[in-house]
């Protein structure tokens, strides 16, 4: 069953130095708010796992908690570039970053792999290109029945998978809905997890196309209201998309990035 | 330089988007990135293709935004759909067993043979310019029964060979998709803000079929990277009508802002 | 685009002589009355796939369409035994029947594959069981990151599944919600699919927990009000249990079986 | 025959039930077949562990019906659940990794080492009697981090060797289940209407470990086909309670019917 703990407790108890985390939602639903408390209490040499950086990820590996990104894409979406990330990748600021690299179907049959309890997936993907040649986690798999070749990726378990939903229960149950991602894979995949929420409820009343996980599933659950943030909650606030613009500038610029750190409690 | 001077009425981008956009039927089922193919697509719904699928990676099914999304997982992109579905579903269920008619993609790099990149210009482990990466690309380039591929026509752009293979158009001939086991039939065009390209049947190399308006072969060889062949049959673009343009410029980007004029800022990743 | 079609219009062309067809619906929304068209259209030499061949196959393999039966747990369920199925079995009646039999997860695993458009799928399955050793559609694979050996089973791929759903809108849009077991992966693996349904309206109003197909990934639609007794369609009737106790006692008998085909409108 | 003679105030089916719902614990995700274990399970969330979590193979997640089901996949199982999952991920995400603490299965057959046949009497090609078959059973025999037997203890049944192995217990021995690579412990125990068998820890054999009221051991012997050992530890379980057997002949089955008193017809399958 989910405990249900402070955002402080719960990234105290759960990540640890030297973890694999995956802090997932595609576009919507980024637990923003669990990203900065990993910032505030300075976690380092993560391994950070997820589909889209995005900013929050840009904010991690600028703060210095990562060692290593695991991704398929990484850009501010429908703004550019993620200067931090390209800092540390191009020149180790603050600290080197190693990658390895996937694209979006491997990345999520990676998570698929991880919450079935297989080793590994097989899909049709990367034929021809030059990803395999870079990342060993891509390997092919031949089909015992037609002879065919296909692509195989390995399994995705983090010890620790961070998700921001809107609503939980009191007894810890949890339920999303809007785009879903590939969050409850992400969940399942895990050794633990944190889900963030908007509220904690009295009841879960049903919602159309909604994702629920069992409290059983769930490690433990913090109220966070406004926790994805800059990102969107599908039926509680809007993604700031000014926020994203306004990153561009910020993260361009060391000593920006630093002020914007400093803003948010670090001293560094 | 472009269409632009000798055209007034309107700019390179808009003609390039209204040329994707006419390569889109009615019924057809679209996987959209974001961008210049969100643009189109939806451009495409709003004239002569009220019944095209868009499909977002997102996992948004049938979605009508009425405003266009800045990012591929717009809340506007839930509320209009028929339904949503998860990430690994989008991509197990609906894009890889070639259920998907049109994917579109952009990319930083394109070559002869209609290979994409979005990864790094330069080496890999030391890159000149490290790009956002895959996103969907791969496996859209792989899936799609064909793939139209939107992007400037720029000379670093239109490359001989891509720095890095993200997405796969004909590899390094006719023969490589088949070998590849890559089911759908690759990308059937490239359209540019110069014209339209389109791969040899017996070579697959991409070909110039189209010039838009006003544009010369000679602008469109300078900007391509390897000695661009002219199709006997060159045809030229017809120009933006009054309706095109209308809608194109009355579609308004959510949240918008000045900076939104220009929805296709993201080109170099194809999708996100 | 789903065509709105009759049902015997779609029976006639969607199912033919020879075809491997899946008829599916976990306990719940179970397409009886497409079931009883093929009866009375006569179909023969059918492979019918199914998880759970229910009292809907039983009806089909007494009425002689089936030459195969591809299956993983082949009873009345709450009462006993398919007595039309067993006879098939044991005594050749109406025809000999040959069977492919898996467990449910390996049939769930077969439709993900089928409509994931790959030849097969990798699972933790059937190792130690006798059933590999009669159903050739059960191999192994190797997992190229760890060496350890997983269960792997060949895709389904009907060419033609059909399935009973709640609601279609006019543009041939599908929804059904309740216990939608494989329904989803059984439409998307088949060539050809069929969906009667309870009613056609004009708009689809979500509700929670529902799955929807898209027109476009649906051959036909039509609208069969009742269809799925004496199985439920929840929201609109329950389950019959008298009708599947009756079902017992007819299916006991060739000669009560044949009365009850006469009353289907089928001479024999 | 068994207990009913000689505790005129239950019958031994409702002993084993009761026997079965005592053996879960509060909390505990249990992965519940058809039949007996429905009724076990239910009975148990009536009474010690009203927060036992019940799975059914039909995807409907932490469900707490009001009345037993007559299937796997009635509706009150679906108005009453935590939420309702597809039938390939009930068994990829939830059961085949593991998540699952308790699984029930029941069979027509059960040998030694607790393997269990739900296939066929007789050859596989030719048999005596054809069962239902496989259903979710070989799957939850492997993945449950253990797994509950509920089966009447009949000599026809409690055999030295299963003609099929549908659902593995020991295999062969006791080092078997690592070499197959199943996870989970296998059956922990046997309930039935005589009393409970457990695998001995060295040999993994089942033996009798506990007999229900008013049974002796040489009955249990005399149904079952091996030469069964008896724990130096034999316990005797403790009769229903009025609590208990109250509860348990308040349990209505769905749409019910005279018939349905016996919510156990279909045991012979492990699950639907």
């Amino acid at each position: 069953m989910a405990k249900i703990v402070s955002l402080s407790e719960a990234v105290a108890e759960l990540v640890h130095d030297g973890d694999t985390a995956a802090l997932e939602g595609f576009t919507h639903l980024i637990p923003f708010a669990a990203g900065h408390e990993i910032i505030r209490q300075g976690r380092r040499e993560l391994t950070l796992v997820r589909m889209t950086p995005d900013l929050i990820y840009d904010q991690l590996i600028g703060a210095g908690c990562a060692s290593k990104l695991v991704f398929s894409w990484g850009g501010n979406p429908g703004v550019g570039s993620l200067h931090r990330l390209r800092d540390a990748l191009g020149n180790g600021w603050p600290a080197p970053l190693e990658i390895e690299e996937h694209s979006h179907a491997g990345m999520a049959n990676r998570y698929v792999a991880g919450a079935s309890g297989l080793p590994f997936a097989v899909l049709r993907g990367y034929a021809g290109t030059d990803l395999p040649l870079h990342t060993p986690t891509i390997s092919t798999v031949t089909c015992p029945f037609t002879g065919e070749e296909l692509a195989a990726v390995a399994a995705l378990n983090p010890d620790v998978t961070i998700v921001h939903a809107q609503r939980a229960d009191r007894a810890g149950n949890v339920q999303l809905w809007g785009i879903t991602g590939v969050q409850k894979e992400a969940v399942l995949a895990a050794k633990r997890s944190l889900v963030t929420v908007e509220e904690i409820v009295d009841e879960l009343t049903p919602v159309p196309g909604a994702v629920v996980l069992p409290s059983w599933a769930v490690t433990a659950v913090a109220e966070v209201p406004g926790g994805a943030a800059p990102s969107y909650a599908h039926g509680y606030y809007d993604r700031d998309n000014a926020a994203y613009r306004a990153w561009d500038t910020i993260s361009r610029d060391r000593q920006a990035f630093t002020g914007w750190l400093r803003e948010l409690g670090v001293q560094r | 330089m472009g269409a632009a001077a000798s055209s007034p009425d309107y700019t390179a981008d808009e003609m390039m988007s209204i040329a994707a956009a006419r390569s889109l039927r009615d019924g057809q089922v679209c996987f959209v990135g974001i961008g210049l193919p969100s643009t189109a697509a939806n451009l495409a719904r709003r004239l002569h293709a009220p019944g095209l699928v868009l499909v977002y990676e997102s996992g948004t099914l049938d979605t009508r935004p009425a405003e266009l999304p800045l990012s591929i997982g717009d809340g506007i992109l839930t509320d209009s759909a028929l339904t949503v579905v998860s990430v690994p579903e989008v991509f197990n269920y609906w894009l890889q067993p070639g259920r998907i008619d049109v994917g579109f993609l952009s990319g930083a790099q394109l070559d002869r043979f209609g290979n994409i990149n979005t990864t790094v210009i330069g080496e890999y482990t030391e890159p000149d310019v490290r790009l956002p990466g895959s996103g969907g690309a791969p496996e859209i380039a792989a899936s799609c029964r064909e793939v139209s591929i939107v992007m400037r026509h720029r000379l670093r752009a239109f490359v001989e060979q891509v720095d890095f293979v993200t997405s796969v158009g004909y590899g390094t001939g006719p023969l490589d998709r088949r070998m590849l086991g890559l089911r759908g039939a690759g990308p059937v065009r490239v359209i540019t803000d110069l014209g339209v390209l389109e791969p040899d049947p017996e070579t697959s190399e991409l070909v110039l079929t189209a010039l838009h308006p006003g544009i010369a072969v000679e602008q469109v060889r300078a900007e391509t990277g390897w000695d661009l062949e002219v199709s006997p049959d060159l045809m030229v673009t017809a120009a933006p009508s009054a309706r095109e343009l209308e809608t194109l410029r009355g579609m308004r980007t959510v949240g918008s802002h000045p900076d939104d004029r220009n929805p296709d800022r993201t080109t170099e990743g194809a999708t996100e």
